[in-house]
């Protein structure tokens, strides 16, 4: 009995990954009266809004089976342009912000033209290009924030809008957008095909070429985006924003069932998979777990959603 | 006394009951037949039989022993997959006596040399054009496929041998060495399990035919006792017409593709004429080069020289969105690498091709993607429990008919099959060959690269012959009865020109 | 006046307080920050009665938006104060105000105010620190040589102050010259092979001052494989026990440290007073100290 | 006539990363004529030693398209134990080196099992695994060294062997060990295998499992050998070590012909690989380029390396 509900509930592929969330979420409130507290909800949808934003570019690049390890540091290095094209440019702050999107969506794609004409590997091209993101970032501001950034942007990164955070919102936007490019359009069809088989692909004449470069300028585009709200958030452009934005998104993404050799999986159940990393990293802190301890149990936390899911996908036969 | 033993064997997959109650009975000394439509459930049970899938209900017993409890028994049957299952990267000897010790060349060290000085006799055995040092992605289809039998032959405790379709990419001349193989192995005292679809291989090597039908066992029968006709009943049900001829009518048509010295990897100089509404074979040995002439026309594989017309327009090569924008269709003889996207359900396979008319404004319209799909489903006779099954379970055969249904639904001009009928049983057969014919009436130009000669006898209006790369003959239908055409296809004797 | 006094500044009292100590990073520095912390906490239960917890609550690495969310979270468990040190003042400002907006009070350590901001700050001088290792070296070159600098981490200000400042001071003296500036990003085998390819490159090199606790330690290592110690001079930085090492034998002449633990103590001490309703000072300077061989021993463990 | 010659070379599959190799030393030693130097070469060696030996791990479990991202975790960790073994619990120095070549291993073991018995991705799986591992080593130590390291070890470390440094040497021999068991053992033979084809490769009946965590367990022996070294290096355990051996390797091996899909290439091709980026790193602070410039020009490296190689290997087919 129990092994049918359960054989009926993973055969929804998210239901594995919001059932992990639930019971964490439930087993976390139960923990800490302050875990439902609404000021800490926010706090939860903040962080996630960011590392959510990051999560959705990689795992479309994932459904295709790449991986971009340059987004962080394209998230940093356009925030960087950004302080730099408001503060010492004085560019009108809109301007500026979507100006920094654009050039977050041509690095993004001069990886993809790298990766697909030059036939490169994206996990190792994108290892070198995220050294010559974040060192070109470094270069231009010898590693020193860019303060004074114009109020009149702190709005998309402190302001909240029903509740909950202005980033949570732009997340939750792009979110859509992911699914239902992913979903709902030919284009999203042809990620699918690319990560499934390339040379089946490419036989159906799918122009694989525009769609790894396109998905990849979008993840850009999102990378950057995610900075240039950080930046608003932070009311400077640190170089160093970024930084911590590159294993996480791979990470949540593969608990949320989009696996590194593509084909399957949505950028929903990553977010899944994000949120579930980030509700335990926010009840570690709220329980005072000390800071030694944090690193071991979030790993650990990485490891065990994994398996769960490996072993309940053996167990309930999930197609 | 029988040496395997089938013993009411079924097997469930989730929405399709695969196997049925079997009862079967492997004899030494003896080849046996395993005959059944696509999905009938053949390397179900041959997956059994060698222990990679086990039975839902039932047992198998290997000389006398249950082989669930006893996996080791399992060793002495040697199999060769339905699908090339090889090492790409690996050279030949390797792939030929992995895993070592099994073929006695275990130990501390690997001994290259005299690895490749022990896989020489074998790669003779079986004629396989290849050295052992060579590197199997490099080898021809039709190497690697006789490559898995003879790796199969390499392991020393084998009794039972079980071949799931192993001609299905081979020509006569490749199918006679695998039947001496085979006569060889059953005179050792050793049995054979034999898959196939095409009848006179049945019947030239089996003693005992045995026909599955929807999972169930039909009837087992002395190969002796049945003739084409009762066995194709038993296998569908129902009475087929096999002999009718099947070329399109009216197919002196305007030349809709011509190509003019066209060169590339692996042929040189490739010219001929395709008109509207003829069915135009390409006969060769494997490896003659006729499938990257196609794929270079389609735009798969890049052009040294040369160039094409279609419809009179001159065509971009390199460009394979362009050629299927422009109707020009190709259908891969490699369903696993070039055809169907594996992990995906049968509806995403299908419809990938189709959104010019599911899709409204960029977005796809779920309901309309279900109805041509379903036609699709329903039209090619494609066996699956819903449209979201994944493709990956679907049987060989039936993932072929998915992969015809989605390209004839493109509305092509200029068609080619290369090796449609690959794996694909009797019945299904004749409904391609009328599906053809049907088309090419309709004025789509059709090629059609086979290694059957009755195949390209049956459906086309021509036959241009290849070999080594070049183009050595060109005959009508009338004339491809003689030994012309074999000559040629071999690159001897045949200048008939008769076009 | 009696009356006056029991409403006056200081004058409130709790029987418990929750003080949260969010570091830069988990560092073994802050460690001692926090040791000072539990100092402080263990001294006023003895004094007043009053349980006093602290709270470590460190980033796992040295990124303004996570130790942002460390802040967050602790402003979400609603402590009597949180003790800061600022990774970026303009980065932090908009969760220190939201601490304040939920009327928490803050304490800032070993970091400036963001702008516009008056929280009392508890610390030392960075470039006061670097200036003192810069001037020892200087000192024991007798003014003249050629020297080189490592950088830690290129995005961490405190780091980069004290590079700056050390290169200041060099470059005020007429017979010293800079040759070379490494980078090690806080890593110590990165410390090891720069300053291992920049003594290469520059055969006459004198000497050595450090930014980040890190940096010495690889360039000690550096020093002694290529077999230059006493030839090569290195003042360090902060109090590792590795570099403790270095300086017992020999291989450094001295270290330039910042007071972690009276950090910890005053920011504590300072917290407290607040919650009793005492008037908060602006700035408390703990000071640097000079380690070396003569005092060495009290700084060992 | 170049193009024949060109294209002999290349048919080697090694010949494409030594030339480049040779081009980068040729060119080094034209800018500083400090590099040729024998100091500077000892320097280079011992730099190249330690991430080697990591190196050489990774580069075999790239041949059975696997990665692990916790070695330097593992490295990092196994060291403090040996640091807590020699100083704290007073075990012999000898004896406490074997032993944590053996935990190693053991930690190693642990990721090939969740790995091959629970079917995870190793990517993900040892981003959770490193986590742990390096929130353990934070646990004991608390990020403070272990320091007083006895001097017997040192050598281990720090000396020199006819002009080479000890760990060279190591690196070395366990070079010629991993070349040895993939090249001319069966056991190698069936990580080609596993590589190229796995479920071909359990068809066969080759105990894939068996041959995947035996090569977890041999990474990990190797992640806690380089970290044994370094801590003999050094003198003192430091819970850093590690940190930098996750990228470098697997770039260096890609460099090196190992692709990460696995079944192709040779540790000693990702040895070379190492090289490149280990004489580019030295050759930078050698002419003095800024620090700030430094990340970017490595990055630039790994991008313009992989692309050589790529390039080449589509002019001149090599098969
Ligand atoms: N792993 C699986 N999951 C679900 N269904 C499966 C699976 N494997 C096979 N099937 C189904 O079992 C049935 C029998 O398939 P099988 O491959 O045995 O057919 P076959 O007789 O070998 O056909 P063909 O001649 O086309 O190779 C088919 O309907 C197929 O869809
Ligand atoms: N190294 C390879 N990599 C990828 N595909 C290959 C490779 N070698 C051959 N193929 C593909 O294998 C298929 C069969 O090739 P094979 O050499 O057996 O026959 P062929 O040249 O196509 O000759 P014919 O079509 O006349 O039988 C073709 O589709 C070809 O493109
Ligand atoms: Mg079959
Ligand atoms: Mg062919």
């Amino acid at each position: 009995m129990l092994r049918k509900a359960m054989g009926f509930m993973v055969s929804n592929p998210l239901s594995g990954v919001i059932s992990v969330l639930a019971i964490i979420v439930v087993v976390a409130s139960l923990m800490s009266e302050n875990f439902l507290n609404s000021y800490n909800l926010v706090i939860i949808a903040r962080a996630l809004a960011f590392i959510g934003i990051i999560t959705i570019a990689q795992s479309m690049l994932m459904i295709l089976g790449e991986l971009d390890l340059s987004l962080g540091a394209i998230g940093g290095f356009c925030g960087v342009i950004g302080g730099i094209l408001m503060v010492r440019v004085g560019l009108d702050p809109w301007l500026a912000f979507a100006l920094c999107l654009v050039i977050g969506a041509l690095f993004g794609l001069i990886n993809g033209l790298l990766v697909t004409l030059l036939r490169l590997p994206s996990l190792v091209l994108t290892i070198g290009m995220a050294g010559v993101y974040g060192g070109l970032n470094l270069v231009i501001t010898k590693g020193v924030a860019i303060t004074g950034i114009p109020a009149d942007i702190g709005f998309l990164g402190s302001g909240k809008w029903f509740g909950l955070p202005v980033p949570f919102w732009v997340m939750l936007v792009f979110l859509a957008l992911a699914c239902f490019i992913t979903l709902k359009t030919p284009f999203g069809r042809y990620m699918y095909a690319v990560g499934s088989n390339l040379p089946a692909a490419q036989m159906l004449g799918i122009r694989t070429d525009r769609v790894r470069i396109g998905v990849f300028a979008f993840a850009g585009f999102l990378a950057a985006l995610a900075g240039m709200l950080m930046v608003a958030r932070l009311g400077s452009a640190q170089p160093s924003i970024g930084d911590s934005w590159v294993l996480g998104p791979i990470a949540a993404s593969v608990i949320g069932g989009v696996p590194t050799t593509g084909g399957i999986g949505t950028p929903l159940g990553a977010i899944f998979g994000a949120a579930i990393i980030g509700v335990i990293e926010n009840i570690i802190v709220l329980l005072g777990v000390s800071p030694y301890w944090q690193s071991m149990v979030s790993g650990a936390i990485v490891v065990i959603a994994i398996s769960l899911d490996s072993i309940s996908r053996r167990y309930f036969r999930r197609d | 006394m029988a040496y395997l033993h089938v013993d009411h064997v079924s097997k469930t997959y989730p929405g399709v009951k695969a196997l049925d109650d079997i009862v079967l009975e492997i004899e030494m000394g003896k080849v046996h037949t395993l005959a059944g439509e696509n999905g009938a459930g053949k390397s179900t049970l041959v997956k059994i039989l060698t222990g990679t899938e086990r039975p839902t209900e039932g047992r198998v017993m290997i000389d006398d022993q249950d082989a669930v409890h006893h996996q080791h028994l399992h060793k002495s049957i040697a199999y060769v997959p339905q699908e090339i299952n090889l090492f790409g990267n690996m050279t030949v000897a390797e792939n030929l006596f992995m895993p070592f010790s099994r073929s006695h060349h275990g130990g501390l060290l690997f001994r290259r040399r005299k690895l490749e000085r022990a896989a020489q006799p074998w790669i003779e055995r079986f004629k396989i054009a290849a050295r052992p040092g060579d590197k199997v992605r490099n080898i021809s289809i039709s190497d690697q496929q006789l490559l898995q039998i003879a790796r199969a032959c390499t392991n020393e405790s084998m009794k039972i041998l079980i071949l799931d379709e192993p001609t299905s990419s081979l020509t006569e001349t490749e199918v006679e060495r695998v039947f001496r193989v085979v006569r060889d192995v059953v005179a050792s005292g050793c049995g054979v399990v034999f898959i196939s679809h095409k009848f006179d291989e049945m019947f030239a090597i089996s003693d005992t035919i045995s026909v599955l039908r929807n999972g169930r066992l039909i009837d087992t029968q002395p190969a002796t006792m049945l003739d084409d006709r009762q066995l194709i009943s038993l296998m569908s049900g129902q009475e087929i017409k096999t002999d009718a001829r099947l070329q399109p009518e009216g197919s002196e048509g305007e030349v809709i593709l011509q190509v003019d010295g066209l060169s590339g990897k692996g042929f040189e100089d490739v010219s001929f004429n395709l008109r509207r509404g003829e069915i135009l074979g390409f006969a060769g040995l494997v490896g003659a080069g006729r499938s990257e002439v196609m794929q270079t026309l389609f735009g798969f594989l890049p052009a040294r020289a040369g160039s094409a017309r279609v419809e009179g327009r001159e065509w971009r090569l390199g460009d394979t969105h362009h050629a299927i924008r422009n109707g020009l269709f190709y259908l891969s003889e490699e369903r696993k690498y070039h055809g169907i996207f594996p992990g995906q359900s049968v509806r995403r396979n299908i419809g990938m091709p189709l959104f010019g008319s599911t899709a409204r404004g960029g977005v796809i319209d779920a309901r309309r993607e279900r109805e041509r799909v379903g036609t699709i489903v329903r039209d090619y006779d494609i066996k699956t429990p819903t449209l979201n099954q994944n493709i990956t379970f679907l049987s060989g055969g039936n993932q072929q008919k998915a992969i015809i249904g989605r390209a004839m639904a493109c509305d092509p001009r200029v068609l080619i099959f290369d090796e449609p009928t690959k794996g694909i049983d009797l019945r299904t057969k004749m409904e391609i060959y009328r599906l053809m014919k049907a088309l090419a009436e309709r004025g789509v130009g059709i090629i059609l690269v086979s290694s059957e000669m009755d195949e390209l006898r049956r459906c086309a209006n021509r036959i241009i012959t290849m070999y080594e790369g070049r183009i050595s003959g060109e005959f009508h239908i009338e004339q491809a009865s003689g030994n012309a055409l074999v000559g040629a296809i071999h690159g001897h004797g045949g200048d008939g020109h008769a076009a | 006046t009696g009356a006056q006094a029991a409403d006056g500044p200081g004058t409130e009292k709790a029987d418990s307080y929750r003080f949260v100590v969010v570091p830069k990073v988990v560092h073994p520095w802050f460690d001692k920050v926090n040791q000072g912390a539990q100092q402080a906490a263990t001294a006023i239960q003895a004094q007043t009665g009053s349980e006093v917890e602290i709270q470590y609550s460190a980033p796992q690495s040295a990124s303004v938006a996570e130790q942002n969310e460390i802040i967050e979270r602790a402003i979400a468990t609603r402590p009597d104060g949180i003790i800061v040190d600022l990774l970026d003042p303009s980065g932090n400002r908009t969760v220190l105000e939201e601490a304040q907006e939920q009327g928490i009070p803050i304490t800032l350590f070993d970091s400036i105010n963001p702008e516009g901001m008056s929280l009392t700050t508890i610390g030392s001088d960075f470039c006061e620190q670097a200036e003192m290792a810069a001037n020892r070296l200087i000192e024991l070159l007798d003014g003249e040589g050629q020297v080189a600098i490592m950088m830690g981490v290129p995005t961490a200000p405190n780091h980069a102050e004290r590079a700056r400042c050390a290169q200041a001071v060099f470059d005020a003296h007429e017979g010293i010259e800079v040759v070379a500036t490494g980078v090690d990003n806080d890593d110590i085998n990165t410390a090891q092979q720069q300053a291992s390819a920049i003594m290469q490159a520059n055969p006459d090199l004198d000497g050595w001052v450090a930014s980040d606790a890190a940096g010495p330690v690889g360039i000690g290592q550096a020093i002694k494989e290529a077999d230059k110690v006493g030839k090569v001079q290195l003042v360090g930085l902060d109090d590792l026990n590795q570099m403790l090492v270095l300086i017992k034998d020999g291989v450094a002449d001295s270290s330039s440290a910042s007071r972690p633990t009276m950090q910890g103590y005053w920011s504590v001490i300072n917290m407290w007073q607040q919650a009793t309703g005492a008037i908060p000072p602006g700035h408390i300077d703990t000071g640097n100290v000079m380690i070396t061989p003569d005092n060495i021993d009290t700084f060992m463990q």
